[in-house]
């Protein structure tokens, strides 16, 4: 007699949405006797790889320089991060000798200013969008920043 | 001499200017917007900055944002390219307020050509041929009536702000004049926030013709011969070619030394285009471009002058390496845009390149910043790569471009490569019979 | 005695369904004993379109012909084909007039001719490499072959 | 005319002759082996046919199937292109034999040249600078050490059928000019199954110069002017330029008119180079390639002239469409040839190539036929891709060249670009101070 199979076929859908969520190439999946493998070929995960030109090694030219050099890229992706929305060099005190604006550890309220970013000649005070604590600050004074580099977490 | 340039544009342009930097060892500097940050001209340059999200307005037409990019990189000098703020006199002046060199013109004569009013007394005060029309602009409805009566319908209406062919009201008869007339000076005034508007005589037939020229400080101005771009749609063009067919060796010389002199006695600096209508053997003097163009690669292939390295170097102050009797014209040089545009529809395309492979071999170059993966983002102009063929003579260069664009390979968008094909196996584009309606007739007829 | 294999058809049938459904590649499901794994091919549909440049679709030059043109594209890959060892026009029979060397259904016995390749005037007859039954020949009297264009069908 | 061209080569070259072809008009039959059937040259042509197994000798070198690919698919002409069987006399007249075209010389000048003493006869007969060295064979020892004697040590000794640097032995010194004599003739005997050996004065320190020729059936013969392919590896050229730095425009004119007026008294046709050493200002003349070479481009950048044109033309029976007046040299041009091999070790590396982009824009010319995903074989020659960079003079043509090597990204297979890289930033190379031994003392100091 043959052998039924139960197949679950809602395992398999599961895995299968796992591995597409999940962005994987391949779930193998076994409980017991009982072991499910999932694979997909993801033509997304070969071709960014393979189709991004890059310098050869063999360049001798200067690598290029980003000009900001964010204190940690973990903290990046924070949700309490306030992004540089211009281009120039950012302040952190409101004059050479002054105490900074802020520091990590302060409360802070909103409308309170965080820093100045200069552009042109001309002193943008960046005040808070809320109240909150400063948690990190990516950037040393007067130093340049452009568009959407991470200046301050306040959170 | 300059030593680091901050390139304020994006794709293509961004890419030829930086490889003409790089040929004269200078350190670049990248802008791009959020939307191009990995964009082939970024990854190339010795430095880039962020300076703004994908919208041109905030980002490459963001004066503040890339003038302080300039400065916190220590460039000194910014390249404009095209479009985008080349030729805003505003911006050139600022640069230079800035202690930065601008790569162009004075901010002078920026304004002066923005005007086409101006630019039109002021060519004709140097002797130069212009189109019929108005002294100028024509505010009172009856003067405007009157002139059009003595220049002879058709009459084209032309904003004083336009130019790129936007701006502009063909009256074929005095009845149409009247609403013609009215509508032009509302949109101009919509538009360009200024209603003046100047009539021109409406050439039924013309060719696009146009001369390049380059002016050093010391006022020395060599021209460079002529382009016909009368290949257009929608007053854009799509096909490019140098020589001209339609110009003798004696009047290009003759008539291109005539337009260096003027230049010179202007006191341009750098590289400007003159354009022109043909008709029956006569040039009319429509406007200037006072930046490089779109379609300097052909004269650059016909001439052997590498037109930014030079203008470059005439910004950097030094002398013109070369004179008009250095110049010598040889072959026949071909241009297609490609954009990534719909070949029968014209409708934009964005996406995503696959499968990207260029022509290669003789007489084909490829001036384009695609790459395989690259996107195309729907924010900006369509422009993706400019297919430059060259050869001994227009006959082999046509056959030389069927088998190039043949072999050009972009997937992920509709590009203009069909376009292309269509136009060089054309009989009329093979007798290069055609005039600036040449393609929009075919595209009527196609239809 | 040969092992009852039992397959149960519905299985696949629901594996394979499953595999569509998800746009997977390959499932492999295990029981016990029993493990069931499912593929399918599609990198040819998407890969070497990804990496084979080939002229854009506005193309208007005549396409690329090839020489050979197989009766049925299934049968290339039949373990008893006999290819075309060298470039040149296959010859089915001995002369214009003549009964041909084979035909479908013949008996052929090692070391009979079974056609001829004409080389730069050249005729090489080309003998059975093993005795079997003609099941299809590919090609026509007279037709030009290039290496490795399958012939014939002895098995 | 030629209507149908079989294309009896493999990658760049047969992607090369099949674009000179389709700019000609004229249909192409691409051969493969089984290994290419997916390459870039197969794809683009008109019809294809596989003539054998990934071994050359069973595919490329293979006479009855590329004639017989000839003779099914209706060609009537085969262009060899280099390498494989460019220089087979046999094949050439066999070609003709069967009522086709062969894009080359006639078989009894190949044979001529392909023995090296009776090049060298040949050419010093017409008036040409040969290297001091025996009259022809030296078959008996005896002879063979009085002749090293009157040439002066150090003395190259050289195989009759060698060629390409093949069947070559020097000896420093009269003492090891026994053992020397002896080995050159038992290897030759064995590579070329000749074992016939020549003496010439072995030169320390010469540069590669190289004329190119082109005559067409009518006994017009027209110079290109000269290449310097000093930059040899294990004498494989490995950079060429042109012109040269060496020779002045008034020598060039002189000796090249010179030379085409001997190919022309040879009866010669079609393209050939003849290759000099170079050394106190004295060229002396060692070997003659009749057929189109790897290094051709640089001589089309400065020359203007599509040298696989012409030479289908003259093949054609055309006449030469210009004369030696009409050849103006203009700029300089360098080509790199990029081969899959490591850089410092030149193992050669097959494999997969992945993340393909070539440079672009003005001046910068690729010959390949790479494309993303196309698989390099390990059976055949390792030239890849050939990158060619023109400027107006040999300063910015290297500052050229090494934005484009930058640019320049091959993965998947190791390559020379790195060794390139080296050449274009090293002193000696800029100021074009290098012999033949140059790469080599280099890679010793470097190791």
């Amino acid at each position: 007699m043959a052998q039924q199979v139960k197949i679950d076929p809602d395992a398999v859908r599961a895995l299968a949405e796992l591995l597409r969520e999940t962005d994987l190439t391949e779930i193998e999946y076994q409980i017991d006797s009982l072991r499910i493998k999932v694979l997909r070929s993801v033509p997304q995960a070969v071709v960014p790889v393979s189709v991004q030109p890059t310098p050869s090694a063999a360049d001798q030219t200067p690598q290029k320089e980003s000009i900001a050099t964010p204190a940690s890229d973990n903290l990046e992706n924070h949700p309490g991060v306030i992004e540089a929305q211009m281009v120039g060099t950012v302040y952190l005190s409101p004059g050479p000798e002054a105490a900074p604006f802020v520091s990590v550890g302060d409360t802070v309220s909103q409308g309170q200013t965080l820093f100045i970013i200069e552009a042109m000649k001309v002193m943008n005070m960046i005040k808070a969008p809320r109240s909150g604590v400063v948690k990190h600050i990516f950037v040393k004074d007067a130093q340049p920043v452009e568009y959407g580099d991470p200046i301050i977490i306040v959170n | 001499m300059i030593k680091k340039i901050l390139i304020a544009n994006r794709g293509e342009i961004a890419l030829r200017i930086l490889r003409a930097c790089k040929d004269l060892g200078i350190s670049t500097v990248a802008v791009h917007s959020t939307a191009d940050a990995d964009a082939m001209y970024v990854r190339l340059a010795d430095e880039s900055v962020c300076v703004g999200p994908p919208s041109p307005r905030e980002s490459y037409l963001n004066i503040p944002a890339i003038i302080s990019a300039a400065c916190i990189t220590g460039a000194d000098a910014i390249h404009p390219g095209f479009g985008f703020l080349s030729e805003n006199a505003t911006f050139a002046h600022m640069v230079e307020e800035h202690g930065l060199t601008f790569i162009g013109p004075k901010a002078e004569h920026i304004a002066m050509m923005g005007d086409k009013i101006m630019a039109k007394k002021t060519v004709a005060r140097l002797g130069l041929p212009t189109v019929p029309g108005s002294e100028g602009a024509v505010t009172r409805l009856e003067k405007a009536i009157a002139t059009a009566d003595e220049i002879g319908y058709p009459v084209l209406i032309k904003a004083a702000g336009g130019g790129g062919g936007r701006g502009m009201k063909v009256a074929h008869s005095k009845d149409e004049f009247v609403q013609a007339y009215e509508t032009a000076r509302r949109e101009a005034g919509i538009s360009f926030g200024n209603d003046r508007v100047y009539l021109e005589k409406y050439l039924a037939n013309p060719r696009h013709i146009e001369f390049q020229v380059i002016v050093d400080q010391f006022g020395n101005a060599v021209h460079l011969g002529e382009r016909d771009c009368s290949l257009q749609r929608r007053n854009q063009k799509v096909w490019e070619e140098a020589p001209s067919t339609v110009l003798t060796p004696e009047f290009r010389d003759k008539f291109g030394r005539k337009i260096a002199k003027s230049m010179s006695e202007l006191g341009y600096l750098g590289v400007g285009t003159l354009e022109f209508l043909y008709e029956n053997g006569e040039l009319f003097f429509i406007e200037m471009n006072t930046r490089i163009q779109v379609e300097h690669p052909i004269t650059e292939m016909i001439s052997g002058v590498d037109l930014i390295r030079e203008q470059i170097l005439v910004a950097a102050g030094e002398k013109l390496s070369f004179t008009q009797d250095d110049i010598i014209f040889r072959g026949h040089a071909i241009e297609c845009r490609i954009n990534a545009e719909n070949s029968d529809t014209f409708m934009p395309s964005a996406g995503k390149i696959s499968n990207y492979h260029c022509p290669g071999g003789p007489g084909v170059r490829v001036d384009s910043a695609l790459f395989d993966g690259c996107k195309i983002p729907p924010y900006y102009d369509s422009l993706i790569a400019k297919l430059i063929i060259y050869a001994r003579n227009r006959e082999q260069c046509l056959a030389r471009l069927r088998r190039a664009l043949n072999e050009y390979v972009i997937e992920g968008v509709d590009t203009l490569i069909p376009l292309h094909l269509r136009l060089a196996n054309n009989e009329d584009v093979i007798k290069a019979h055609f005039d600036i309606h040449f393609l929009e007739r075919i595209a009527e007829k196609e239809n």
